[in-house]
């Protein structure tokens, strides 16, 4: 990596969008990156949207705050209608098809459309969503090695939870191989 | 066909904040068909307190008032002696009543104030993310007692309604969980009186609700309302404490009445 | 059969406290997820609805309206 | 014309707050500011009014902001350790945009310090003890006379700009007897109504008063809004009193219990034709720094000095105003000691003479 | 080498607290600053520590005054409502010359505000948000690493001087996670011995921890103690960075997050061969002002600017050091809004191309 | 001849500040008797409140703390949890216990805190010039209820000890006057058994001194005994109102015990 | 008065010498003076010593606070103790020999020695010693005539005190008789 | 005859708490004033005091003191 990456990650509370960056965050720290992880915290409790930014880099990282990120990952709809425009141009745009419910309008970013949700559920748990997310995002940006990501998860997981790591690995496989085989410019 | 249930008048039509199942949308609606029911919604001031039921400004129909955290008996003490023939209510937490608002509720209750509290009681901090309150059981986890209360360490429940029992000056008092349609019966019969003293110029009174806190608790919604009943309620017995100002010349009232 | 116990989709965030108390047991939880992301709650079978309000009672959102037999229409 | 009575400072700014319509009184007692709640618990009930001692300063402050929402002219009084224990009150009175009269009889801290008089809590006042971007209009008094008059005044510009105003006195002022010439009574009936009140919609839509806007743009609407207002103060509200400033060459800046000390030590510095003047803020925030700036735009005044019952307080603002033209002293006295017109008439004259001041600038 | 970890800030400062030894935190929940209680609720039981929740910020701060005198390292943490609550009690730890370490945490406010980040309470962290003339020390960080090494050093210099210390962070710098080095574990019995701590007499004589002086004169001799204190601070704690400031011709001064969004905006403005340099106060008191004095005395600075999340509150420090050798522009976000580096950017490329600002002095 | 009286060890040979025939003096000495006998004054720390015993730091001869004004229950808390094999007691008036500092009293009774506090409830403030307290009886003239306090305007009295017998974690609990030599000597007991509750680890415990302020009363200090006989005792009943921590299990205790 | 007059009065708290100023003060007021009256206030709510300052003034009154008053006024020893070298070169220290228990040692003030309390308890009532003391410091000093002292009395007392006004009209004569006769530099 | 109460005359604020509770009523106000201005306590009659050390119990500023006979002494 020669120079910073940001990335904004959005979806439903529940949908581990803020696990999602954790597990990016902490895989950057592991390969030796500089790294920040910052939460937009709301009132609600439940519900309503999350979302966290993401940064990467080799030097010291001046505002955790990012306009214009070069890669947003929307989980749900409301997501990307909040974020798709703040993409940074040329940049990147990960979308949870099962959830969107609309395509990408914009023209000038790289769209990757997948069914993270529906791909969730059919490998056993539609919790996992978030790993296949970032599956496709790594597949495509190489920011980190998917092995940070799941020595990220062992570390961060408690434990009695460690037996959950195969389901997320293979989610994260399932998002890296939809990313390299899948429609990158869906046809709608 | 008629309407034989509908949103009643006095809550706005906004959505509520509150997480799916959470009961202080219940006490909400009880208060607000009670002001109907009683016609004084155009002289209603309610008072919102720090807490999940912060916003409630926003949903009750009235003029409304947010207070600081703990403070709503003395904010809502400064509305009622400024204007004594409204009706004032404040609503508020555990959090907020039994903790931080501690001296304010007792001492509003001593002053026997002319006005109306419905404290919810949902035994944590909803609102900051799940921390022990002063009506956290024993063994409750939270985020603030990770390894459930226990008295040596954190101390005892508080029992609201028997430490108000002692104050001269509560003219009503009474304590019902939000658990099932009957008992919310018996909680709007008691938000109803309580109104009702204060209408009559009696005094102080208080509606304590047993509430619940799925996302605090850690549970599901229907979960939660198990864990009122099994829980909550052998701690915090259900019934009226007080009904009518006590005798003037008399000691502390012993009497349980419901 | 007109309906009694109508449910705002829109409102409801899926909780189940209606599914709870319904004497009937009718109330359940649609597939579909609502724009809040909730699967809403739904009456199955109307016609087993005796409008006896504990639904309504029990919401928390006020999803729920319920409607019952005008009095003078039915006797009309 | 008014009959002169002599009264207690303290019992001057209660019976002023009467005058100009306040009929509600919450507070806590504390030494050297007694005597305003005693007052008032004897005194308004005579005019229909409210005197209800609260369980705690915390208690009174919440208790003044619930008056103030529900509309009516609503005042409290404490000294220092009250006072800060009532910022989270203030903040939210001034978030809320809600009126009242809050008065400071200052003693001398930090902590539970002494009850002797003393003016440490300058910066609390106007730089704001509480949380957040918000001021007071803070007035200083100097004189019994001037606690009537700037009580009424403080209660009249709190409506009119829908702030919270703060009195800012010491033990000194509250304790001493002056004569006084109260205005007549006005009646709360008279005064404008306020529209924004929350006293029961009374067929109207719904009023709130509230300070959370959970959406950080519509906080920072608030606030935008709320420093238009303070913009707005700051070209209004100035106040200041000036003695001597004419041909002045040393400047001495001062304010209420102090303010006076210095008069009469300059009065004598004057009688040895020293050319010595006085610059009294009457107005702490707004601070009269404009006027002090043109004092010193004359050309005239060689150096300032402050004087403050504290260890060096408003002479930040005074250095600000200054702002390194000409050399600024400070002569300070603190933990209730009121210094005397002769200490303060030989600083003065060390000064004039020339005696070692810091240059303006680090 | 220690073992990096990724924590939020909040975290942070409760594991570096017990790294340094303390044991004792007393707090009140409140946001954004929750996961510090949190923290400390199920870490300290595991190093023998005590974690109680206090009933208010009120009794959060008078445990703190307890254990303090009791001897013992002790920390709470707040947010900006809680902090005001807690001035009273922040003011007699000052008095009675306590060391503690307060963390402030700050949302935007007045009142409740809202719980996004903000800066809107150095004026009550530096001036003294409580009554009388104390001063704290203040250190704001601007990473998560920072809070690791400012809470040590804190609680350092906290007992060193006998001083309450606060570290004034935000909610976006207790929230946000980063990858700290954390020191090694300290045990409280390895810390100097208080001999005037009362943790029983034992034979000796009794001692007293007390902020009463009823005789004005000997308040006065304890403020004059306490001055020389302070006076020693200023000269031994001042601390700062600054980057690019050599050649520097427009100078941002900002602290904590604002300092660290400047950093980048200033290094895309560099890239552009814009000569603009960054000043980050370390210390908010005592402030660094010597230290920017001296860059401004190179004399190629012809502008400053200063960017904060508040309508403008450690600008008037910076004013008072520039003293109206050039002017000093500001740019605040308020109510929670935190500002992007491409909007700092704008507002320094404005001033470079020398934008109006207000001339320095009135 | 021996001394069979004298000034006990505990007390420093400072004259106090109160007014003449003000029984804070003899509180005082019952404390220092209590502690001198339990040998534990050289591990002992006092926590002065803010009312006329502020200077109790000039006259105890143990460590002591000047506590802000109410919260002396919190800063004792605080020395506790450091110091947990120390002997902690705090000294409040009924202004500072029972108005400012309501909230933290029934807090530390809650949690059950290890600490000994002796409550000083002479109806009114003292220290500043005799204003009405939370304690201050019906029809009582005080500076700020200057035609006598009445309930509608004014409130009621608080019964400081039935409050807290409703609070689990109280181990000790108990009230007595300070007129005369035997009320005296039942007063010193209960000190000594409150001490002992703490030394034991037990938890809360408190004693309440129904105590004289002649000068606040406008009395000679032979009419304020009198006074407190007549007017204040009916209304604050002496007795043990608990002693020995509650049954784990139980609701709250209704017993009187003495 | 066409000049600036301070007095401090000072004894026992009881001895009323804080009416004893309020009185002058008043007397001062309705005779068209500029008045300041000033208590220093202390800890104790009863014993103790306490004084106020006094000024009269034809014109307005800066400082209220005084170090070299015009005249003192001490009730007891301690008072004399305290406030015997304040007294300005040339002013007046009027003393109740009653309870000050020794002489006056300064010699460059005019002293006047006056049995204040005795003088009180023998015309009934000890607690007048205050206006015996008010009376001999207005023979000598004509501040204010005496009837604005006893106008001011009445004003001062509620009706139903009025019954004391002649035993205090009769102390202030005694004390003016005093000072008028009396040895105005007692020999000792 | 010994004295047994002793009355420290300058710790007296004669307030007469030991007048109001000496069973023999022996307690009386002196005359004179003590240096702080209070009208000492003092025993008239030493030999009526009985040493019960109710003045001493009940004095609030600890100014007396209550002998008794030493019993050795006595019994010697
Ligand atoms: C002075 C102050 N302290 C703390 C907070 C933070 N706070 C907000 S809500 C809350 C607790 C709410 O709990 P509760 O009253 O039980 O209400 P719930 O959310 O459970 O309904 C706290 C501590 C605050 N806003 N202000
Ligand atoms: C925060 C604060 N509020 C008020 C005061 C003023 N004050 C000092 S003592 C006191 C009341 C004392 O009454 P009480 O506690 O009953 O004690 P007493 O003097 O009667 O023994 C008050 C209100 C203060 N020092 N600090
Ligand atoms: S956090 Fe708890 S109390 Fe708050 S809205 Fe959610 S369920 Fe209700
Ligand atoms: S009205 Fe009664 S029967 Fe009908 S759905 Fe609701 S709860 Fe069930
Ligand atoms: S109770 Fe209301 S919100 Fe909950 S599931 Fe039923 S309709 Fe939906
Ligand atoms: S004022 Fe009352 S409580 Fe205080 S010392 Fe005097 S008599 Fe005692
Ligand atoms: S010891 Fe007993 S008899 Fe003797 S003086 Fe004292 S009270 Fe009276
Ligand atoms: S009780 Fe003590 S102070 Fe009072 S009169 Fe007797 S000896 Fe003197
Ligand atoms: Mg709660
Ligand atoms: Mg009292």
């Amino acid at each position: 990596m020669d120079k910073q990456y940001e990335v904004i990650m959005a979806g439903f509370g529940g949908q581990g969008v803020m696990s999602m960056g954790q597990l990016l965050a902490y895989a950057g720290m592991l390969e030796g990156l500089q790294v920040t992880w910052m939460p937009s915290y709301g009132p609600e409790q439940r519900g309503g949207t999350a979302n966290c930014t993401v940064i990467l880099s080799p030097r010291t990282i001046g505002s955790p705050v990012v306009e214009r990120p070069a890669a947003v990952v929307a989980m749900n709809l409301p997501s990307l209608d909040k974020f798709e425009d703040r993409v940074r141009e040329e940049g990147l745009l990960v979308v949870n098809a099962t959830l969107a419910g609309r395509s990408v309008r914009r023209t000038d970013v790289r769209a990757l459309s997948i069914p993270a949700t529906a791909i969730a559920e059919e490998i056993g748990n539609d919790r996992v969503a978030n790993m296949v997310a970032l599956g496709a995002l790594l597949e495509i940006t190489r920011l980190v090695r998917p092995d940070s990501v799941v020595e990220s998860l062992t570390k961060a997981l408690p434990p009695h939870r460690h037996n959950l790591i195969p389901l997320n690995q293979d989610a994260l496989r399932r998002g890296m191989e939809l990313a390299r085989h899948g429609a990158r410019r869906p046809a709608c | 066909m008629r309407v034989a249930f509908e949103r009643p008048a006095g809550l706005t039509d906004c959505p509520t904040h509150y997480c799916p199942g959470c009961t202080h949308g219940i006490a909400h609606r009880l208060i607000a068909e009670v002001i109907t029911e009683l016609g004084v919604a155009d002289r209603t001031i309610g008072v919102a307190p720090v807490g999940c039921s912060v916003l409630a400004y926003d949903y009750f129909d009235y003029d409304m008032i947010q207070a600081s955290h703990g403070r709503a008996p003395a904010v809502a003490t400064g509305v009622k002696r400024a204007l004594p023939d409204r009706t004032v209510f404040a609503y508020q937490g555990d959090g907020d009543l039994a903790s931080i608002g501690m001296a304010e509720i007792i001492h509003a209750a001593a002053r026997g104030e002319n006005i109306t509290v419905i404290f919810i009681n949902n035994a944590i901090y909803g609102m900051t993310g799940g921390q022990m309150a002063p009506t956290t059981l024993l063994g409750q986890l939270t985020t603030t007692s990770p390894a459930g209360r226990e008295a040596p360490r954190e101390g005892y429940p508080l029992r609201v309604a028997e430490l108000l029992e002692q104050v001269r000056g509560v003219a009503y008092l009474a304590r019902y969980p939000l658990t099932k349609p009957p008992e919310i019966g018996r909680a709007r019969n008691a938000i109803r009186k309580a109104f009702q003293t204060q209408l009559a110029g009696k005094g102080f009174s208080l509606v304590e609700l047993l509430s619940t806190c799925p996302t605090g608790w850690g549970m599901t919604p229907r979960e939660a309302l198990r864990w009122v009943e099994e829980v909550m309620v052998p701690y915090y017995p259900p019934g009226e404490f007080r009904d009518g100002p006590e005798d003037p010349g008399g000691g502390p009232s012993r009497k349980r009445v419901g | 059969m007109e309906k009694r116990a109508v449910f705002d989709e829109e409102r409801c965030k899926g909780c189940e406290l209606c599914i709870e108390v319904c004497p009937e047991g009718i109330v359940h939880l649609a597939g579909h997820l609502n724009r809040k992301g909730f699967h809403p709650a739904t009456v199955t079978e109307q016609e087993r609805c005796t409008g006896c309000m504990f639904c309504a009672r029990m919401c928390p959102d006020l999803a729920i309206t319920v409607y019952r037999p005008d009095k003078r229409a039915a006797g009309a | 014309m008014e009959e002169l009575v002599l009264m207690k400072g303290n019992e001057a700014v209660g019976e002023a707050a009467i005058r100009a319509g306040c009929r509600f009184f919450f507070g806590y007692p504390i030494t050297p500011q007694n005597e305003i709640p005693e007052y008032m618990s004897h005194r308004l009930p005579q005019v229909s009014g409210v005197f209800v001692q609260a369980e705690s300063e915390v208690a009174a402050i919440n208790m003044v902001y619930g008056a103030a929402a529900a509309g009516v002219r609503v005042m409290t009084s404490s000294s220092s350790p009250g006072i800060s224990l009532k910022q989270e009150g203030i903040s939210y009175l001034a978030g809320s945009e809600l009126p009242a009269l809050i008065v400071n009889i200052m003693r001398g801290g930090p902590g539970l310090g002494t009850i002797q008089p003393a003016q440490s809590d300058y910066f609390q006042a106007v730089k704001g003890g509480g949380h957040g971007d918000y001021r007071l209009l803070v007035y200083a008094p100097s004189t019994v006379q001037e606690m009537v008059d700037l009580t009424g005044l403080a209660l009249d510009r709190a409506d009119h700009y829908r702030n919270p105003a703060l009195i800012l006195g010491d033990g000194l002022l509250g304790q001493m007897m002056e004569p006084v010439n109260l205005p007549p009574l006005s009646h709360p009936e008279d005064l404008p109504v306020k529209p924004w009140a929350t006293d029961g919609r009374r067929g109207g839509p719904k009023r709130v008063i509230n300070s959370l806007y959970l959406q950080a743009e519509a906080c920072e609407e608030h606030n935008r809004r709320l420093q238009a207002k303070y913009r707005e103060m700051e070209a209004g509200e100035q106040r200041w009193e000036a003695a001597w400033a004419d041909d002045a060459e040393v400047l001495v800046v001062a304010y209420g219990t102090v303010a006076r000390i210095c008069r009469t030590a300059l009065e004598g510095l004057r009688d040895r034709r020293l050319a010595v003047g006085l610059f009294r803020p009457i107005a702490l925030w707004p601070f009269p720094g404009p006027a002090l700036a043109g004092l010193l735009q004359r050309g005239r005044i060689r150096a300032v000095l402050v004087a403050e019952m504290s260890a060096g307080q408003m002479v930040e603002d005074v250095r600000s105003v200054v702002c390194g033209r000409v050399p600024v002293a400070f002569y300070g006295r603190t933990g209730g000691v009121v210094p005397s017109p002769e200490e303060i008439g030989q600083h003065v004259t060390a000064v004039y003479e020339g005696g070692a001041i810091n240059a303006g600038c680090l």
